[in-house]
């Protein structure tokens, strides 16, 4: 029986998460992986603690631009390998709303607990306290933005043998204004100045992002399974 | 014992709340070390003992029915 | 007359930019099962993934295919990390089902009882197709498209999926299948590809 | 000598070994824990210059020196799974990590307690802080390998070989780290405890670092009591013991 | 006929490039990833060029690490994916050899390739013209050492499912020393001193390297096939 | 009397923490053509690494094997980039050449004459695995472990096979394959894994 399209979504929702959930290695371990990312900074740069304070807007968000591009790299990775991609392309629900399911899955799990644990690594990096809710939520809508570029990009590449490194590296250029905006944010906020209007600028991305995204995420689907 | 009253104790100077943390945060993680490991093995043996009560429970019955054939 | 499920007419398929088949027609129809024949690399894959409506680009001609259809390629569709319980609850296309005796008496039929909380990837090759298989106990759709669904399957387990298959023809609904072995089922129709090669 | 090994490799001997070894220890190391704690936290005098916060020293320096050691305990172990074969050594392979990582987060949660009073600081990046951030890391590759495989007996192994690779490394990351610090012109930041300790203190600060080593093999024999149970759950000679 | 050790050697090395020839976009791609990152510092730390300059040698040493680490996660996937470690690890020539093999030729492509073109990328950040000779070396013996720490971490985690993340919490506490030359060697000759100690100790780090990790590699991937 | 080339004796074979077999034991002598068989999830593939030494943990009893031996599983061991001729110059287990003829007339005994050039990746799923099996007609290794050799292969190219296999056996070789179709060749020994089952 062909289910309404709520329901659809929402099992679709519960098979991500519950694959996901079934090894918390995979949410614990990218934020060990930013924690490992941001002491390489300390040791490339010097341990001034100073300097380190200056630069930590600026590191934190690069390293997190950096990780969630290359965990969204995989996005449809596992879906196209073992025939689920076929499946959803066949189902008559919208390719598009059941790869945001997924796009949005991936998110939480990945963005949404980089920005809870991100006042940490700021402490290590000596960010004045008064930045970090700031941080919090830049970052929080920043990787919404973040995970949906990855997503049109990983759509385009997952069946492509040859050169995909070469198609996500178009991911980092649509990228910067997301950089730009979050960094100025944070940086504001360290400095004492009010962030509100950069904040707003990365939700109107974030809005922009996830009306847009869909068609893009789909289209992308239906090409590579041509291939 | 070097401090004179127990509001001393939990003062330390103002250093009191560091030390205090520190003590009572490691002391939860020793408990986390021993008790967990501690009721998992209980309940893993507790869950062996049940099994072999129901395997012999079971050998008996069986037994007596062949008992009772005979 | 019993209604036309698939219908192709005078179709060309092409991969890449080799054309593989050229004028192949034919009509399926409720209750028809029809076996696709052809030695390897003659196009059976290709041309089932453009009846599903995977591929659209290769296809030349004229194809009306019914809503109602199920598609098993050689991937079987299933998460490794989820038991075989949880994978089915989502089985294809779109259905979804929370009814776990529906699933596991599904699980039974292919011969998994036992495995239900097993996850995929602790199954060996042949076990991880019938769970791929289990779907057809679940589905409601009409078409079926299988393709080589007796790969890896042992001797019971081909005897229990072609008495499947009947069964599903014999209801009213329609199975298209390749594969290279031979099988017992009656009423079968065939199809050699070889005759279209381009 | 061989022979002990030889015993010590049987599952069996094993499991009677370690609930007759955890029965000893646990009220031993109980008592020499509030014993230490009490002695540091209520008796010994306060340091001249840093006052009361230095009380966090007894359980810091302890939970420090032993998740060090328990690093090449840990590589031990891994020889003797991987050139020895010797299966209990693949069931201490899996406990250790997580005890080591545990006492490594003790020392550096309580450190950075400390460094807010002493230094002002949450966090600095001192030499030897740093060194046992990566020791963290390092005992957290172990534990995340381990749960990533299925198969426990290749579990272990592949821990035994990176456990291997990182006891090779650890003596050149502590003497690159060194290196880097000095190389950066440290701040006014020192330890303090450089000196001489006066035997008030130390006398305390020696039983617990004995206390923390009982903690460690306790809570390592805990956990591979446990791990027999669940590998063993259908043998023989386990359901005899239990019942 | 079984072949003699060296013509075996040989015809993996001329395999493995072949493959990595047929798909340029691989050796490029991280190149240009490399380069982007790069671009990205000054987006997240601000313009000031006597800020990058003296932070050059640093955020260059760390992205190169980074990029290393996210390239050689994937050295033994595809030998492990399509059946060709098991045909390795049956064959009577040494693993530990034919691994090293393609750990070389990996190293060939993206690190060296890297360490000759990054006097562009240092260009970019005003780092000293003295500095760049040094920094070439630094970063082919140390791309050299990254490879094999790599090497090793991929060989025990290629037979898991997801073992991206993995890969990089194994290996990047290992990194740390290989870190701290670079960057020390790059910094002593941009401030005009000399720095072939530190070069000397990534040479022996690279030589302990090349001669303990085969057997690590080997070991890691006869357990990977038991999995 | 022809010399033993594989030798298990009460073999226990384990997965995780499961017993899959116990007491397996058999001789495999030159000339002899085993079929394994067993019901799907009863250790064929398990067994047949352990014998050719890919798996040892789970492995406790005596396994004696021949040097000279050949591994085909359900990965082909090939490079989906390099074309069919690029491949078989390494082509398997330590043995290179560098003889385009012989790999050539090797490809053309499994039916890809005019494929020599085309990427492994532009194959359909039977072309790739008689690639793999090409190999067998290269190969000089005196005894063959072949897991699901028939997989995806049409009519002809399992007569082919079964061809080959029987002249390598009647020229002192050994082989040893699972499959759970019946076959037709003569003088073959069965072992059936499901009376092992622990
Ligand atoms: C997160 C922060 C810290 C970490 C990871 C850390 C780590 C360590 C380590 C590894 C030892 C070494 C034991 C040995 O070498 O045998 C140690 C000893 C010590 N630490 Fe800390 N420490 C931290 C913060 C602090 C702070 C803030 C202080 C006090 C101001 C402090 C005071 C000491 C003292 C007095 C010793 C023992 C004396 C000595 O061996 O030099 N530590 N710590
Ligand atoms: N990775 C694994 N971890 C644990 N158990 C496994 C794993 N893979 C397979 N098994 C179990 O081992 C048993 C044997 O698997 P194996 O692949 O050897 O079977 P097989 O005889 O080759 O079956 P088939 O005919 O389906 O290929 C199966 O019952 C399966 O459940
Ligand atoms: N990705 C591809 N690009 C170009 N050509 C391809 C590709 N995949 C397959 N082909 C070609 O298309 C033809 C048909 O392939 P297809 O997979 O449909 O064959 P098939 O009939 O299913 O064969 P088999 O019995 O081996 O499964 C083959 O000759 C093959 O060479
Ligand atoms: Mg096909
Ligand atoms: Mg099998």
């Amino acid at each position: 029986m062909l289910p309404e399209l709520g329901t659809f979504l929402r099992f679709q929702a519960q098979r991500h998460l519950q694959a996901a959930l079934r090894r918390p290695g995979d949410i614990v371990g990218p934020l060990i992986f930013f924690l490992m990312v941001v002491t390489l900074f300390p040791l490339g740069l010097g341990p001034d603690p100073a300097v380190l304070a200056a630069l930590s807007p600026g590191i934190l968000w690069v390293v997190a631009l950096l990780s969630s591009l290359v965990v969204s790299g995989r996005l449809f990775q596992s879906d196209y390998e073992d025939g689920t991609l076929e499946q959803l392309a066949l189902s008559p629900h919208p390719l598009a709303l059941s790869a945001m399911v997924e796009v949005f899955c991936h998110w939480l799990l990945s963005g949404m607990s980089l920005a809870l644990v991100s006042p940490v690594f700021a402490g290590l990096l000596n960010m004045p306290t008064q930045a970090m809710p700031v941080l919090m939520s830049s970052l929080a809508l920043g990787t919404l933005c973040l995970s949906l570029i990855g997503a049109v990009a990983a759509s385009l590449t997952v069946a492509l043998r040859r050169g995909g490194v070469l198609l996500s590296l178009l991911s980092i250029p649509l990228t910067v204004p997301v950089l730009i905006f979050g960094t100025a944010a944070v940086r504001e906020a360290a400095l004492g100045y009010d962030p509100t209007s950069w904040l707003a600028l990365l939700g109107a991305l974030a809005a922009g992002g996830c009306v847009l995204a869909p068609f893009a995420i789909a289209a992308g689907l239906r090409i590579s399974l041509e291939a | 014992m070097y401090f004179e009253t127990w509001s001393a104790v939990w003062q330390m100077d103002g250093h009191g709340p560091y030390v205090w943390a520190a003590y009572s945060l490691t002391a939860f993680v020793i408990f986390l070390l021993i008790a967990s490991p501690w009721f998992r093995a209980r309940q893993l043996t507790q869950a062996l003992r049940d099994d072999a009560h129901r395997r012999a429970a079971k050998a008996s019955l069986t037994g007596e029915n062949h008992a009772s054939e005979a | 007359m019993p209604a036309d499920l698939l219908k192709l007419e005078s179709v060309d398929l092409d991969r890449g930019v080799r054309r593989l088949l050229s004028g192949v027609s034919f009509v399926v129809r409720e209750g028809d099962c029809w076996q696709m024949l052809g030695s390897n690399g003659s196009g059976k894959t290709s041309l089932m993934r453009a009846i599903a409506g995977l591929t659209r680009l290769g296809l030349q001609g004229d194809r009306v295919c019914t809503e109602s259809v199920i598609y098993q390629g050689h991937l079987p569709g299933l998460k490794s990390l989820l038991s075989c319980r949880e994978n089915l609850r989502w089985h294809g296309s779109g259905r979804v089902t929370d009814d776990f005796q529906k699933i596991d008496v599904a699980l039974a039929r292919v011969g998994l009882q036992g495995y239900e909380e097993t996850e995929i990837c602790q199954l060996s090759a042949g076990q991880q197709r019938r769970v791929g298989l289990a779907r057809l106990w679940l589905s409601e759709a009409q078409l079926w498209l299988l393709d080589e669904p007796f790969t890896a399957i042992d001797v019971d387990g081909t005897a229990m999926l072609e008495a499947q298959i009947q069964r599903h023809c014999e209801a009213g609904g329609a199975v298209v299948f390749t594969s290279h072995q031979p099988t017992r089922m009656a009423a079968l129709k065939m199809l050699d590809l070889n005759q279209y090669a381009a | 000598m061989w022979s002990i090994v030889h015993k010590m490799g049987s599952p069996p001997w094993f499991y009677r070994f370690a609930n007759r070894a955890i029965a000893w220890l646990l009220p031993i190391v109980l008592l020499a824990l509030v014993v230490g704690s009490i002695w540091g936290l209520l008796i010994a005098p306060p340091d001249y210059r840093q006052g009361n916060s230095y009380r966090i020293i007894f359980i810091h320096v302890p939970a420090a020196v032993v998740a060090l050691a328990g690093y090449y305990v840990m590589a031990t172990a891994g020889l003797m799974s991987l050139v020895w074969k010797i299966k209990m050594a693949d069931t201490a392979m899996r406990a250790l990590a997580p005890v080591g990582a545990a006492l490594t987060f003790i020392a550096l949660v309580t450190g950075s307690i400390w460094g807010k009073p002493t230094w002002g600081a949450w966090w600095v990046w001192d030499a030897r802080i740093t060194s046992m951030l990566i020791l963290f890391f390092l005992y957290l590759g172990v534990m995340a390998l381990s749960e990533a495989f299925d198969n426990k007996a290749a579990a272990a192994k592949a821990c035994a070989v990176l456990s291997l690779v990182g006891t090779v490394n650890i003596p050149i990351i502590y003497k690159s780290v060194d290196w880097w610090y000095s190389l950066h012109q440290p701040a006014s930041i020192k330890f303090t405890g450089e000196s001489a300790i006066d035997t008030s203190m130390l006398y305390p600060l020696l039983l617990m670092i004995l206390a923390f080593y009982g903690l460690f093999a306790l809570s390592v024999l805990l956990r591979m009591r446990t791990e027999l149970l669940l590998t063993y759950r259908q043998s023989a000679w386990l359901n005899a013991e239990v019942s």
